[in-house]
């Protein structure tokens, strides 16, 4: 029997070879509400999930941040906790998303750098002692359909009423569209599947106008 | 390959004669009498030229067995050419058309699985059976079969089992319907999964809480499998055919003593463990456990 | 996942390898086959003195869940456990200006691993940054959840093959929770307790007497 | 005098003809483009070549209008020689349209007056416009102008009917709204529009009071203010120790799933 390796030396051997899927290729976009079914329609003609029709979710995300306001530098981990409130018994899932990068103008998606794991109920407790703040939460409800690798999502945003024991009632949504994504969670490098996607939104159009949004200039923008 | 289009070809051509030459007859037989066939034995006449056009007949359909009979099957699967894009069609109610498509298609799949299970169920267990051997009185009769009776009273025995102990937990399911198979939780010790046949109790099974609840697959752990063993011998002992409700209710309540199946030390050796076992037996009368080695 | 019970093994004037020589026989002579290695580690990260008063992170793998993680943060009041998956170490690197490894504290408890009846048995030599602290005994009862009810059963194996030695009673970490299903993150927690105390004791724990809490 | 008004004539009339062959010009290739192109030619095109030769007439009749210009009423062409032969300059400077200078085809050229049998019908239809009756000349103007108003009204319908379809086309093509989008995925991204009234008591931490903000009635600030930068939080640190015990209880609340 050879001796076990610690996690820690398997998780840098995974990061050596590269197969740890800590980018996440994205692209955005909404559809209003009253051509949601045209556009769900299409998408399960194009999606895999033919027969089984759309997965639908109802989900509560919490975004936290982990920041210290030191003079120089203020440094600042963003933290997402995403549960489903339909589905009761399912992990909650913790995700830390990077900085967008747009890139130049070839690059067909935003892509940002994302750790993704699942994780036990105490993870809100967990976060609230670890210094976290939570600095805002919403509910999304929608459709998510696959593709292969890329993964859509049609979905609903609503604020939240601040009742955070009752999370899914008295809700109201922030707007009269859904909100589209097409995301792909890959290993760094892999820019084929970028393409794939441009492809993938192109077919969508005119339906849905799924871009590549630069959040700088839309933070400047909508301030 | 060649050699079968030229086949198919004159096959194809063959069946083109014979059409024709049928097309021939029909006319033929709609126009009826007609000038041509003169004055005086138009009849005769007319009949002749039918029988010649239908020995033409004859001899094309000869041609065309022939020519079918030289044919060979293609061999494999049928290439569906353009009709595989129907799956690929996005017009929104041929999408709708098609989802439809595949739920019917499950559907009937299923029906299809069902019924055949059916049918042999049914065949193996006529509704003319009965138990005569014991019926005395005509009410007596009604009670002595178990194992068909109506599921109102398999029902009524669950239900009234499930009231009897209140760290048992109890979900059935019915795959075949006078025939229940019941889940038993043992509080959080273990779960029994149990088949019935009418009234009685046909195959046990114990596992642990966290196993699946197939009926066929025995546990991972030694410890349940030991108590399945014994839960059969149980079964046996306390098996009576005319007082099957009495049965299963004295089965259950041995089998309720396992709720300390952990915790209880030997009666005899005072002790937890043998060869690294509880005490998986059960006294059939006391319900006071032992080791398999000290009972 | 059935109820599992650590306890720590006396040393007296042994080395490492010579006990688990020892209990090793001791437990193939019961009827045990061996059943390759496991190991339990541990890091530890506190937090930076900017991010107001100081918490403590662990961080704990147990091969025998390969792919989970276990977080339990100690906040000086209350210790909150959490399960996760193998990015969390990930996660924790990019932690680094919030919270930064102790130094000297990278734990880890390793050893061979037997398998008897519905027992499972580990041996475990706790090194910390490779310096021999002890001996940890693991015994897992598989079939059974709730440490209520096995608890007597368990403490005679384990005086079956560590003698005196044995416990007498629960972990003090158990003892709150003796009649709740038993799950993984106990094992860990239990581990910690350990771990903890084996930090605490400066140099090779030669000469101490197990912990009978 | 005489001499004067010979120039002037000559001057005149040089600038008369070169605007009448232009117009000759224009009308030519306007002909021609009916007769070679009449596939490809299409309205604004022919109206286009319309207004040209219009044009061109108008420039002609304001030259005849002109002071300068000798009146060419007063003046008389005389023929001097008539002659049935084939003339070959004539032929020449007329492009082939006229042979000879003969007496049946003069008084048609140098005709003055109108043809009689046009000005015979002129007079005629003069003499019924002046018989008309008053009330009936009014009557059929009313009539007349009721049909154009008419037509006029169906055309302006038709033309709105055609404007509100294009406008209508046009929006159904609108399937999403870029500003919805960028509210969306602002408010996602970013809690843009998330941040206030969702979160009354701010969900603080009630380890470290000291990194909370306060929530400063911010439900009530204006709408599509921006997120706070960091900097600007760290000044308005707030302590709040007495809100620390309820903002446990509604932590603990939250986790209906707590194992």
């Amino acid at each position: 029997m050879s001796t076990l390796g610690t996690a820690i030396d398997s998780l840098t051997a995974a990061m050596k070879c590269n197969i740890l899927p800590n980018q996440e290729y994205l692209l955005q976009g909404s559809v209003l509400d009253q051509y949601v079914e045209v556009l769900l329609h299409r998408l399960r003609g194009l999606c895999d999930n033919v027969d089984s029709g759309p997965e639908t979710f109802n989900d509560h995300e919490l975004c936290y941040s982990l920041r210290i306001n030191s003079a120089n530098a203020p440094c600042i981990l963003p933290l997402r906790v995403r549960r489903a409130l339909d589905v009761t018994d399912a992990p909650f899932q913790l995700r830390y998303v990077g900085q967008p990068e747009l890139g130049d103008k070839n690059r067909p998606t935003v892509v940002r750098s994302s750790i993704d794991m699942a994780c036990s109920s105490t993870i809100l407790e967990f976060l609230n002692e670890l210094g976290c703040r939570l600095d805002f939460e919403y509910i999304s409800r929608g459709y998510m359909f696959r593709k292969g690798r890329m993964k859509v999502t049609v979905s609903k945003i609503f604020k939240m009423n601040g009742m955070s024991n009752k999370p899914s009632e008295g809700v109201e949504a922030i707007s009269q569209s859904y909100l589209v994504e097409l995301s792909v969670q890959a290993p760094l490098g892999q820019d084929a599947i970028a393409e794939d996607m441009r492809i993938f939104a192109e077919q969508l159009r005119p339906l849905v106008q799924l871009e590549k949004i630069d959040y700088k200039r839309l933070g400047n923008m909508m301030s | 390959m060649d050699r079968d289009i030229e086949q198919l070809n004159s096959a194809l051509n063959s069946v083109k004669i014979l059409r024709s030459n049928v097309r021939r007859v029909f006319e033929s037989v709609s126009n009826g009498l007609r000038a041509d066939h003169g004055e005086e034995i138009k009849e005769n006449r007319y009949i002749l030229e039918l029988q010649e056009l239908l020995t033409t007949v004859n001899n094309n359909l000869r041609d065309v067995e022939n020519s079918v009979a030289n044919l060979t099957p293609p061999p494999g699967a049928f290439n569906l050419g353009n009709t595989t894009y129907l799956s690929q069609e996005t017009t929104q109610d041929r999408q709708q058309l098609y989802g439809q498509l595949v739920n019917s298609y499950k559907w009937t799949d299923k029906i299809r699985e069902y019924s055949a299970l059916a049918g042999n169920i049914l065949a193996s267990n006529s509704f003319n059976k009965t138990y005569k051997t014991f019926g005395t009185t005509k009410r007596r009769k009604t009670q002595t079969s178990n194992h068909n009776v109506p599921p109102e009273i398999i029902e009524n025995l669950i239900t009234s089992i499930d009231r009897l102990f209140s760290d048992v937990t109890i979900t059935a399911s019915r795959p075949f319907v006078p025939n229940p198979v019941i889940q038993v939780a043992l509080g959080r010790v273990l779960r029994a999964v149990i088949a019935f046949k009418g009234l009685m109790i046909e195959w046990v099974v114990v596992k642990a809480l966290s196993e699946g609840s197939d009926v066929w697959t025995e546990s991972r752990y030694k410890v349940f499998r030991k108590v399945t063993e014994n839960c059969h011998a149980a079964m046996c002992h306390f098996h009576s055919p005319l007082m099957p409700d009495l049965a299963v209710r004295s089965f259950m309540h041995w089998f309720h003593s396992y709720i300390t199946l952990f915790s209880a030390p030997c009666k005899r050796c005072s002790k937890h463990l043998h060869s690294n076992l509880p005490p998986t037996w059960r006294d059939l009368r006391s319900l006071e456990p032992y080791h398999e080695e000290c009972k | 996942m059935g109820v599992t019970i650590l306890a720590q093994f006396p040393v007296e004037n042994k080395t490492g390898p010579q006990i688990i020589e020892v209990l090793s026989k001791r437990i193939c002579a019961l009827g045990a086959t061996p059943q390759g290695q496991f190991l339990v580690d541990c890091e530890t990260f506190t937090s930076v003195p900017a991010l107001g008063h100081q918490r403590t992170v662990h961080v704990l793998h147990n091969s025998e869940q390969p792919a989970t993680v276990f977080a339990l943060l100690e906040t000086g009041t209350k210790t909150i456990p959490l399960v996760t998956d193998g990015l969390f170490d990930l996660l924790i690197m990019k932690m680094i200006s919030f919270y930064q490894s102790k130094k000297h504290t990278k734990t880890e408890s390793k050893g061979p691993r037997f398998e008897i009846g519905d027992f499972s048995v580990k041996l475990g030599t706790v090194n910390i940054t490779s310096n021999f602290k002890g001996i940890l005994v693991e015994v897992e009862y598989k079939p059974c959840v709730v440490p209520a009810m096995c608890w007597d059963l368990i403490m005679e194996f384990m005086q079956g093959f560590l003698g005196s030695s044995g416990p007498t009673a629960p972990p003090a970490f158990l003892q709150n929770r003796m009649q709740e299903i038993y799950s993984p993150i106990d094992t860990i927690q239990q581990y910690l307790e350990h771990f903890t105390i084996f930090r605490k004791s400066t140099g090779p724990t030669m000469v101490m007497r197990p912990q009978q809490p | 005098m005489q001499q004067r008004e010979e120039k002037q004539l000559e001057s005149s009339l040089e600038s008369i003809i070169q605007r009448v062959n232009d117009l000759k010009a224009s009308l030519s290739s306007m002909i021609m483009k009916i007769e070679t192109e009449y596939e490809t030619l299409n309205w604004p095109k022919f109206l286009d070549n319309y207004a040209l030769v219009s044009g061109q007439l108008i420039s002609l009749s304001k030259v005849l209008s002109h002071d300068k210009c000798t009146n060419l009423r007063n003046l008389t062409v005389l023929p001097l020689m008539l002659s049935p032969e084939r003339d070959e300059q004539l032929v020449q400077m007329t492009e082939g349209r006229i042979t000879t200078f003969s007496y049946d085809l003069v008084p048609d050229y140098l005709r003055t007056k109108l043809e009689p049998l046009a000005e015979q019908k002129m007079m005629q239809l003069e003499l019924k416009a002046q018989n008309l009756q008053y009330d009936n000349a009014q009557k059929q103007i009313a009539a007349y102008q009721k049909v154009v108003s008419h037509v006029w009204d169906i055309v302006n319908k038709a033309r709105e009917e055609w404007e509100v379809e294009a406008s209508s086309r046009g929006s159904t093509q609108q399937n999403s709204s870029v500003a919805d989008t960028h509210l969306l995925v602002a408010a996602v991204g970013m809690g843009k529009n998330l941040k206030m009234g969702g979160n009354p008591n701010g969900q603080p931490n009630p380890t470290s009071g000291g990194m909370m903000v306060a929530p400063q009635g911010r439900p009530g600030g204006p709408p599509g203010q921006g997120p706070i930068p960091p900097s600007t939080q760290a000044m308005s640190m707030n302590k709040a120790p007495s809100a620390i015990k309820t903002n446990i209880k509604s932590a603990a609340q939250m986790h209906p799933y707590g194992r």
